[in-house]
């Protein structure tokens, strides 16, 4: 299938906001339109992006679909957009997580669904704008578009300490990406320096084959880490995260761990690594090295937490660094492991503030030590939440797994001293996980539970169809990746080839 | 002496320095707005002298120091007449008793 | 004088004549404050439609000969700058008037002497604009300041807004004379007193020809702090933010603004035209200036429980960001891009800045129609849901002012920084600086979001009404706000005007 | 998949069925109230059925030659150079294993079915046994590494679940807890050897592993220091799923679980997953004689810490499960002196009579209302005849009295371990051998023999269990009883020498063992007169102590032993503390640090961010001080600002 | 005239003598204007400052400025500020209290400017185009009225702007408010 000069592309990226400012022509009192008008644009994004994924030529190599309109001729600026394999997939995770997001608030979200649905839609654009910009100019406006409404979502539906955990999402996230502006300028004006023009100085596709200076790649490149390391997020800018989740309603937590996180690791491919190949060598180290502090520290810290969101939060801080770790492990079998950890971390850990979000619509709590004895009373929530729970850990068979895994191995290929490190936490990523589990799901049921008497309901239906579809993911992840390996083996072979260094290192046993 | 451009700098600013003095140590408004005079006028007997001895300036120098008295005149009665709306409201022209506003 | 030159100075005529007129129709009929509204807003219009004749723009609209049209023997001239500029200023003018219709009212204060004295003002920044003469330019200077200082003491039965004038007359007289020093020293030191004849006489010193002085030092010491003061860059700041929190909140909007970009104009005529040979020179006092300027302000203003007073603050370090496009200017090599380039950025950022920074009064004003509404954020509260449609205007401000995209803060922030980015050096670090701070002010303007959205409004609120005046003066502001940002047409079509406007001062 | 023979799809069904049976029980089983066995039940029997066929076809017929059957599903993971398979193999080792798993397998569902009749989460139950069947079978059939490495977690999954089956049992969701964690330090291992093949040799297939590796280590590829970690990593695998020390402390821990369970997975099948592996990947660890050394060393210390622990326990289900410890400990030990059938033979044997001997401990759970103390047990043989006839046929077989199949099995062990130089492995296992006998005895002493000490209230409710509980237990007593005669004679030659002797026979000469013919004249007569007769010794010494058909038990010897050697009996008594070990360790020492790295991330990580916030807010206002209201404090700072920029001026301008 | 071209004794020209002495009266009183303890005083020592520099206008060949000194600053601005001064003197005003506390940090920048501003004017060189001793050419009333309306219309327009305007905002500012109607007369009527 072939969609000949359909703009696809902006189809998928601007179908939200046409759905958001539709609902804000809409009577706040009509709720159930809103409803189904915000459920109705986030299927048809979803429809679309799948729409996309048939109109895609996987074995084509490059970007497929690009548009480009002149936007700031003066700066050469352009709204550029286009695809690949991994951008695809990315796109599609959004939009299948958006609209899992939006039916999963109907329930909790109780005031001002109106404005909550467009601040959705609107953090839909800004993501799936970001994962398909070609400029880097538009790139970081998508960038930052993400930004506000996330920081409503959090500030205006979240609990009780809401404020202080966006403002200070909000500023941490800044702080990073307004260095990412000034290096986003600085190499475009590099690159306008060198031709003498600013036609394509922010493009991309331009930049990436234009060798920047080595002091400019070395300065941009830590800009762009930063950036990037907030919001993926990296030890030791982490802390913001675990503020961010407990205090998100379901919904926001399952975007935030879902789709943003993955903002950073898909600029860390992007962009960081093919514009600045040879700082890239020279921050990996440190990189790397950050990375596995966050591995077995995220899992650590994970252990001791008394609320189920915050360690649901540590976790991702532990799973989110086998994804730096294996992008900046330059190496094949790492970077595709790295993708596919992001995929996957983005259903699992969605699903898993799902699932803690079902708990809480029932009780109004999140602590670990009030629960207890769910298996008995709600047994199809139990299984699910273990389901996942599973998943989490890395059990051959789902998603989590294979990711993990091609990120360990590539990791073994290069040094297997760091995979023994990151691979260890395999151990604990089950302790803490089985250890939650346990006190939330098995034993008896606690007093706490049991004073909820028959508001203590098993899944509803629709938060059934919510984790069921991410169930599914989960499994088909584990069983067949091809489809994801095959999407993305040529951008991973692009970047790698740009970075230099590709391929098993064979034989380099410590 | 009174043929030399530096000795009517000099003066000039020796003027300016004492309005400049008056202005940050008097307290009550019109006094520091009698001590900008003294720097405005400063300024003026500055341009004067650049206007008798600069051959370029020729006598544009008197030209703008009639200007410049203008000025000062319009911005004395500006400043008059915004004491004098203070001063209904406090009852005092002592500035640094007009401190409702601070950090 | 000719027809070309009639219609060259036909503008800054009509606004005077505007403000006669407004003072006219005040005697014939007292009390009309709609009258004088409407008469003002035409008059405004008519103007906007004038320069816009007179040009010259981008688009071939009113074209004049090179060096801009001179007019009476080449001490006002009308440039691509003059155009640009005056744009700008009748909007403020404009958006001024819609803005103070609706907060004067209530508080039984006269339109008319508002608005003859606002225009007044807006004419000193005008003859700013195309002054090419030191005399019109102090002249220019003191039109604009001192009708500043009325406004700022408009409200003379409030002991806030007197003390913010009389400050601000004070300090503002005492810098004036400082910097009309300078201008004596300079006229002194160059024999000229015309802007290209100063820069003229200075080219030999560049060119090593003739020695630097140590009088034009002083002279330069001088003009700096006078025009410092005027932009209210730190430490020149200190009656920002009083002048600011005492002032009438219409005329505080306005002070934020037009004060502050016609002293930019004196600037950009004084130091870009007049002093450019020695911008090496001043270009390091610069670069401190700007990273004192914005660092100070927005550490302070993240301290500030008083919105105005914010609200000042932050306007002390948006003068810092602009101080980043001078600082380009001033840094790069002569005749270069990067050059021209920190000059449209500076421009770039007064208009976006005039339709943020002006809203965001604007939307203080409306909360305060009703008299006793104090100017403490918590009378935000609750705002999103009290007005939402105010609400979410305040917030569209506070992101641009923020520099979130796709804004015209955020492109006015972005243009500063390729220009910073692509001078370097120094003025490269100073981007980085101005980065770092623009993510500390996010801090408090989004405190205000979160008292909008984020807190329930007190117990006692009343509703809330916005005249129709601040209303279509919102939509002017925010739909200047977005359509700047978003949509590239206007975008570029602005960014042309203010590279033409640049390309007249190069 | 490549062909569509039917073997190929048979050996899908052993995998399907069991799935599919997983899946309907899971979904529909609790509809289908007591009933909920039937599903499952079935898949398994059909399983049995199509594996015996299998079995036919290979060990037999020889359908598929030496090599085996191989076949591709489709293409799991194709990540670049990294191309992993969903491929089966099927040959004599697989084989064997899946006589054992099917049947034991089979038996333990059919007794399920008496032993859960009257438990609610009985479907629950049938379906995480069939999901341990699939498990464990695509263990058995997987071809590769990484697939082999799938099952290998999934067992341990199927573990978990069955292990916390009585989930509102605190006991129980720890136990299950632990097993996993621990199996994932040996998984650990595991992984990082499957990484370090891939890294080496480029691919996971079995086949391809098996021959390029020894060719890289030949031709110098790697070094031979390389190949012995690639073999220790396995076998760290192995450690934690057989249980060896010092992974050890799950399994005891699992007898929470029910106690088919007990049987199946913690017994008969499972654990031996270990000692599969490394017979599995025999031409690597060939290539690796020191790695070998380990793996009997850790082995046989197994077996004599295990069965040294067993001596003392009172629960008769700890008691079993350190016996299989100890018996894997064995099975490891013979794997580490080369000896690799003898090592599966004893697995097989051990299948059964274990297998055998937990079903009859539950049987006999059952019967004194779920007492599982054998201090409150006693006398039981008149009472429960079926149980315990076949009981004592498994204890005679685990303590290797002739001709039961313990015997055959655990004899070419020691046999083989004393003819390939390791005496000290022979030394020890001959101890083993003697504890094995007395702590089983004194088991069976304990319980169905001497006075009753069953509390009276349920003395009168004792009873025999329902037929689908003793049929299988007649079954794998027969198993037990004939299986060493079938497979193990003649000595050094029986089938199972005919079976996998194929398999192993290069690796064997690769070491230089096996080349010594069976000389039952000779030292092999010998030992195996040694090794019988240390058995029965042991066995005398337990009847002499703690009775045998009505011949009372002697409390007054007991309480002596135990006093003359009390820090040995105390430590034996508290499982020479590994637990308390690992409680401190894991749980105390590892708590605090992650508390301690909490503390850190709250006090320092986020305090640094904070501290930024503050230290701007402080800073601001700080510097509002400086607007202190007053006009001429204001002048001031514009004078002084004045004078310093024309300092600075004339500084820039004289320099 | 029958006085000698030169002083004796000291050799300075008399225009040097009145120059002095004008400057002395012009500072000693402008310091008596900054230092003065009764602002009434300070307003006359103010006056006669003002005066004295109108001399040295008349000195420097400036006779239109010095007129317009005696008549804008002596005749409208100080009357216009001693106007003020009595308006705004309060019952028993504080006569006394007239030094800021800052007074030393004030001498001290005032000091420190006037050295500033002294040495850069003696090491400067201005391009004064006459000889030291000659006397400078005057101003004429001619030349000074074409320049008024030749170059400097526009200034001159603009001035009367700013006057209008000053004068419009300043009566609005000191009209009372009681009677917002009545035309009150203002303190500022004279500009």
């Amino acid at each position: 299938m072939d969609l000949h000069g359909l703009p696809i592309l902006s189809g998928i990226i601007f179908t939200p906001l046409v759905g958001a400012i539709l609902i804000a022509f809409v009577p706040r009192d009509r709720q159930r339109l809103v409803l189904w008008l915000a459920m109705g644009t986030a299927l048809v994004t979803f429809g679309l992006s799948l729409l996309l994924v048939a109109a895609f030529h996987t074995a084509a190599p490059g970007f497929q679909y690009v548009e480009t309109v002149d936007w700031i001729p003066a700066f050469g600026i352009q709204y550029k957009v286009g695809v690949d394999g991994l951008s695809l997939i990315l796109v599609v995770l959004t939009t299948t997580l958006t609209w899992i997001s939006i039916l999963a608030s109907i329930g909790p979200i109780k005031t001002r669904m109106k404005e909550f649905v467009i601040a959705f839609l609107i953090l839909e654009v800004g993501m799936i704008g970001v994962f398909l910009a070609l400029d880097l100019f538009l790139f970081y406006i998508f960038w930052e578009v993400v930004l506000v409404p996330m920081y409503l979502i959090i500030g205006i539906w979240g609990g009780a300490n809401r404020i202080y955990a966006t403002i200070k999402f909000v500023l941490y996230t800044l702080v990073g990406s307004l260095l990412m502006l000034v290096a986003i300028l600085a190499t475009a004006f590099s690159f306008q320096a060198a031709t003498g023009s600013w036609t394509g100085a922010f493009d991309y596709l331009q930049l990436r084959n234009f060798g920047f200076d080595g002091s400019l790649q070395f300065f941009a490149f830590g800009a762009f880490f930063l950036a990037f390391a907030i919001k993926v997020p990296m030890f030791p800018f982490h802390t913001w995260l675990p503020d961010a989740h407990v205090e998100a309603p379901t919904a926001g937590s399952v975007i935030l761990a879902g789709v943003l996180l993955k903002l950073g690791g898909y600029g860390f491919i992007r962009f960081a690594l093919p514009l600045f190949p040879a700082a890239a060598h020279q921050w990996a180290p440190l990189i790397i090295v950050l990375s596995l502090i966050a591995i077995i520290y995220g899992a650590i810290v994970a252990m001791v937490q008394p609320d189920l969101k915050k360690l649901v939060a540590y976790s991702s801080v532990s799973h989110m660094g086998f994804v730096t770790l294996g992008i900046f492990i330059f190496q094949s079998q790492g970077m595709q492991g790295a993708i596919l950890q992001m995929v996957n971390h983005g259903i699992i850990t969605g699903a898993l503030f799902l699932c803690v979000g079902v708990i809480y619509e029932r009780t109004h709590d999140r602590s670990i030590a009030k629960m207890g004895g769910l298996a008995g009373s709600t047994p199809v929530y139990a299984a699910i939440f273990g389901f996942f729970m599973l998943a989490s850990l890395g059990l051959p068979g789902l998603g989590g797994f294979v990711g993990e895994f091609l990120v360990f191995l590539g990791t073994f290929a290069v040094s297997p001293i760091a995979a023994a490190v990151a691979t260890f936490v395999v151990i604990l990523s089950a302790a803490y996980l089985m250890w939650m589990y346990q006190r939330v799901v098995f034993g008896e049921l606690s007093d706490f539970l049991k004073s909820l008497g028959h508001h203590l309901t098993d899944m509803s239906p629709r938060e059934l169809l919510t984790l069921t579809p991410l169930m599914a993911l989960t499994v088909i992840l584990g069983l067949a990746p091809g489809f994801v390996l095959n999407l993305i083996q040529s951008p991973v072979g692009d970047v790698l080839a740009r970075v230099s260094v590709g391929g098993p290192t064979v034989g380099i046993l410590p | 002496m009174t043929g030399n451009l530096d000795a009517y700098l000099v003066l000039s600013g020796l003027l300016f320095s004492i309005g400049t003095f008056g202005f940050l140590a008097r307290r009550n408004a019109i006094a520091m707005l009698m001590s900008v005079e003294l720097m405005v006028n400063a300024v003026n007997l500055a341009i004067v002298a650049f206007g008798t001895f600069v051959p370029e300036l020729k006598g544009q120098g008197t030209v703008i120091a009639l200007f410049v008295m203008a000025v000062a005149a319009a911005e004395a009665t500006v400043g008059l007449a915004i004491v004098i709306a203070i001063y209904r409201n406090r009852r005092t022209p002592l500035v640094d008793e007009y401190s409702s506003m601070r950090d | 004088m000719t027809g070309n030159e009639i219609l060259a100075l036909l503008p800054f005529v009509l606004v005077v004549g505007l403000a006669m007129a407004i003072v006219l129709v005040d005697i014939i009929a007292p009390h009309r404050d709609e009258l004088v509204t409407v008469v003002g807003v035409t008059g405004l219009l008519v103007a906007l439609a004038v320069t816009v004749i007179a040009g010259p723009l981008p688009s071939g609209v009113g074209a004049l000969p090179a060096g801009g049209q001179q007019v009476l023997g080449g001490v006002y001239a009308r440039d691509g700058l003059t155009a640009f500029l005056d744009l700008l200023f009748i909007v403020i003018a404009l958006l001024s008037l819609l803005f103070a219709v609706d907060y004067l009212k209530p508080r039984a204060l006269p339109m008319a002497e508002y608005s003859a004295t606002l225009l007044f003002a807006i004419s000193g920044a005008m003859l700013l604009a195309g002054g090419r003469d030191l005399l019109i330019l102090f002249l220019g200077l003191e039109l604009l300041v001192l009708p500043g200082y009325m406004l700022a003491g408009y409200a003379k039965r409030d002991g806030l807004s007197t003390e913010g004038a009389i400050k601000y007359f004070l300090l503002g007289s005492f810098s004036s004379a400082i910097l009309l020093f300078g201008f004596a020293l300079t006229l002194g030191f160059t024999g000229s007193t015309r802007i290209d004849g100063i820069a003229a006489k200075l080219a030999p010193i560049v060119a090593g020809q003739a020695p630097i002085s140590i009088g034009l030092a002083m002279a330069l010491a001088l003009l700096t702090t006078g025009v410092a003061f005027k932009i209210a860059a730190v430490p020149f700041h200190y009656w920002t933010p009083d002048a600011y929190q005492g002032s009438p909140t219409p005329v505080t909007g306005y002070l934020s603004v037009g004060p502050k970009v016609a002293a930019f104009a004196l600037i950009l005529r004084l130091f870009v035209v007049a002093l450019a040979p020695l911008k090496g020179d001043w270009l390091p006092v610069v670069v401190i200036l700007a990273a004192v300027t914005m660092t100070l302000g927005n550490l302070v203003a993240v301290t500030q429980d008083n919105i105005k007073r914010m609200l000042g603050y932050s306007s002390i370090a948006h003068t810092g960001y602009m101080l980043v496009g001078l600082a380009a200017f001033a840094g790069a090599p002569v005749g270069s891009t990067a050059e021209s380039q920190g000059l449209q950025a500076m421009l770039f950022y007064f208009v976006a800045y005039t339709f943020m920074n002006l809203g965001a009064f604007a939307c203080v004003a409306a909360l305060q129609r009703r008299p006793g509404v104090t100017s403490q954020i918590a009378s935000f509260a609750g705002l999103g849901r009290r007005a939402p449609l105010l609400g979410l205007t305040m917030t569209l401000f506070l992101l641009s002012l923020t520099g979130i995209p796709p804004t015209a803060g955020f492109f006015a922030k972005a243009y500063v920084i390729i220009a910073a980015v692509q001078t370097g050096g120094w003025v490269g670090v100073l981007a980085v600086i101005m980065m770092l701070n623009a993510a500390a002010a996010a801090f408090y303007y989004l405190r205000i979001v979160v008292y909008m959205y984020m807190r329930d409004a007190p117990e006692n609120a009343r509703p809330l009404t916005i005249g129709a005046m601040t209303r279509a003066g919102l939509v002017v502001a925010a739909t200047g706000t977005i359509v700047i940002g978003l949509l590239p047409p206007i975008t570029n079509a602005v960014f042309d005007m203010a590279r033409q406007a640049a390309q007249a001062v190069l | 998949m490549d062909t569509g023979s039917l073997d190929q799809w048979l050996v899908l069904a052993l995998l399907g069925l069991p799935l599919a049976g997983f899946g309907l029980t899971a979904l529909f089983g609790r509809r289908m109230g007591t009933k909920a066995w039937i599903i499952a039940v079935a898949a398994i029997v059909a399983v049995w059925v199509a594996a015996m066929y299998l079995v036919d076809q290979t060990l037999f017929q020889h359908a598929y030659g030496d090599g085996g059957l191989h076949f591709r599903l489709y293409e799991w993971i194709p990540a670049g150079s990294f191309q992993v398979d969903v491929n089966f193999g099927l040959d004599a080792l697989s084989a064997v294993m899946l006589i054992v798993v099917t049947s034991v397998g089979m038996l333990v569902h059919i007794y399920s079915v008496g032993y859960m009749a009257h438990d609610p989460g009985r479907w629950r139950f049938f379906a995480y046994l069939n999901f341990f069947m699939f498990s464990m079978l695509l263990l058995v059939l997987a071809d590769n590494f990484l697939l082999l490495f799938v099952a290998w977690e999934l067992v341990g999954l199927s573990s978990y679940l069955l292990i916390g089956f009585w989930y509102r049992r605190r006991s129980a969701a720890l136990a299950a807890k632990k097993a996993f964690i621990v199996n994932r330090v040996g998984d650990l291992g595991f992984a990082l050897g499957i990484m370090a093949i891939w890294t080496t040799v480029g691919t996971l297939n079995f086949g391809d592993v098996f021959t390029r590796l020894p060719q890289l280590l030949a031709s110098g590829g790697i070094q031979e220091w390389q190949m012995i970690g690639i073999c220790l990593l396995i076998f760290a695998g192995a450690v934690g799923k057989s249980a060896q020390f010092p992974l050890h402390v799950w399994l005891p821990d699992a007898m929470e679980g029910p106690t088919p369970v007990s049987a199946l997975i913690h017994a008969a099948t499972m654990v031996n997953a270990g000692v599969y592996l490394i017979a599995r990947t025999n031409p690597l660890f060939a290539e690796a004689p020191e790695a070998l050394v380990v793996v009997a060393a850790i082995g046989i210390f197994t077996a004599i810490l295990a069965a040294s622990i067993a001596l003392t326990q009172t629960d008769i289900k700890r008691v079993l499960a350190y016996s299989t410890l100890s018996q894997l400990g064995y099975m490891f030990a013979s794997l580490g002196v080369g000896a690799y059938v003898p090592a599966i033979f004893h697995l097989v044997t051990h299948g059964f009579f274990k297998g055998l001997l937990f079903l009859g401990s539950g049987s006999v759970i059952h019967s004194v209302d779920e007492e599982q103390d054998m201090n409150k047990m006693g006398a039981l043989w008149r009472r429960i005849g079926i149980t315990h006839v076949t009981m004592l046929i498994g204890s005679l077989a685990i303590a290797g009295i002739p001709p039961l199949a313990g015997f055959f099995s655990k004899d070419e062990i020691l046999g083989d371990s004393f003819k390939n130089g390791f005496i000290w492995v022979w030394g020890i296992g001959v101890v083993v051998a003697l504890l094995t006998a007395f702590y089983m005895f004194r088991l069976m002493g304990k319980t169905f023999y001497g006075p009753s000490h069953v509390d009276p209230h349920v003395e009168p409710h004792i009873h025999e269990s329902p037929k689908w509980m003793t049929i299988p237990l007649i079954l794998l007593a027969i198993a037990a009883a004939v299986a060493g005669l079938v497979l193990g004679l003649p000595f050094d030659g029986g089938l199972i020498h005919q079976w996998l002797d194929p398999l192993f026979s290069a690796t064997e000469s690769v070491l230089g063992h096996g080349g010594s013919t069976f000389q039952i004249a000779g030292i092999d007569g010998v030992l195996i007169l040694v090794s019988t007769a240390v058995a029965a010794f042991g066995l005398f010494a337990a009847w002499r102590l703690f009775g045998f058909f009505g011949i009372g038990p002697q409390a007054a010897r007991v309480a002596a032993v135990t006093d003359r050697f009390k820090g040995l009996y105390t430590a034996s008594k508290n499982k020479w503390y590994f637990d308390d070990l690992n409680d401190l360790l894991f749980v105390r020492i590892g708590g605090l640090l992650a508390a301690g790295l909490w503390w850190f991330d709250v006090h320092v990580i986020d305090g640094t961010v904070n501290g930024i916030a503050s230290l701007t807010q402080s800073s601001g206002r700080g510097l509002r001080q400086v607007q202190t209201g007053h006009v001429q404090n204001y002048a001031l700072g514009i004078a002084a600002g004045l004078i310093v920029i024309a300092l600075g001026y004339i500084v820039l301008v004289t320099r | 005239m029958g006085l000698p071209q030169t002083i004796p004794l000291l050799g300075w020209s008399w225009d040097d003598v009145i120059f002095v002495v004008l400057s002395g009266v012009m500072l000693g009183s402008a310091l008596l204007v900054v230092l003065g303890r009764n602002i009434i005083r300070s307003g006359l020592f103010m006056i006669l400052s003002f005066a004295a520099l109108a001399g040295i206008y008349v000195l420097l060949g400036a006779p239109i400025v010095a007129a317009a000194q005696v008549l804008i600053y002596i005749g409208a601005i100080s009357v216009l500020i001693l106007f003020a001064i009595m308006l705004t003197q309060s019952k028993g005003g504080s006569a006394a209290l007239t030094f800021h506390h800052q007074a030393k940090a004030a001498g001290l920048a005032a000091g420190l400017l006037a050295l500033i501003l002294t040495v850069t004017v003696l090491w400067t060189t201005w391009p004064e185009a006459v000889a030291p001793g000659v006397a400078v050419a005057t101003a004429s009333t001619v030349v000074v009225a074409q320049l008024l309306f030749s170059n400097n219309t526009m200034a001159v327009e603009v001035i009367s702007v700013l006057l209008l305007a000053a004068v419009i905002g300043g009566v609005f500012l000191a009209k009372r408010e009681e009677a917002p109607d009545a035309g009150e007369p203002t303190p500022d009527g004279s500009a």
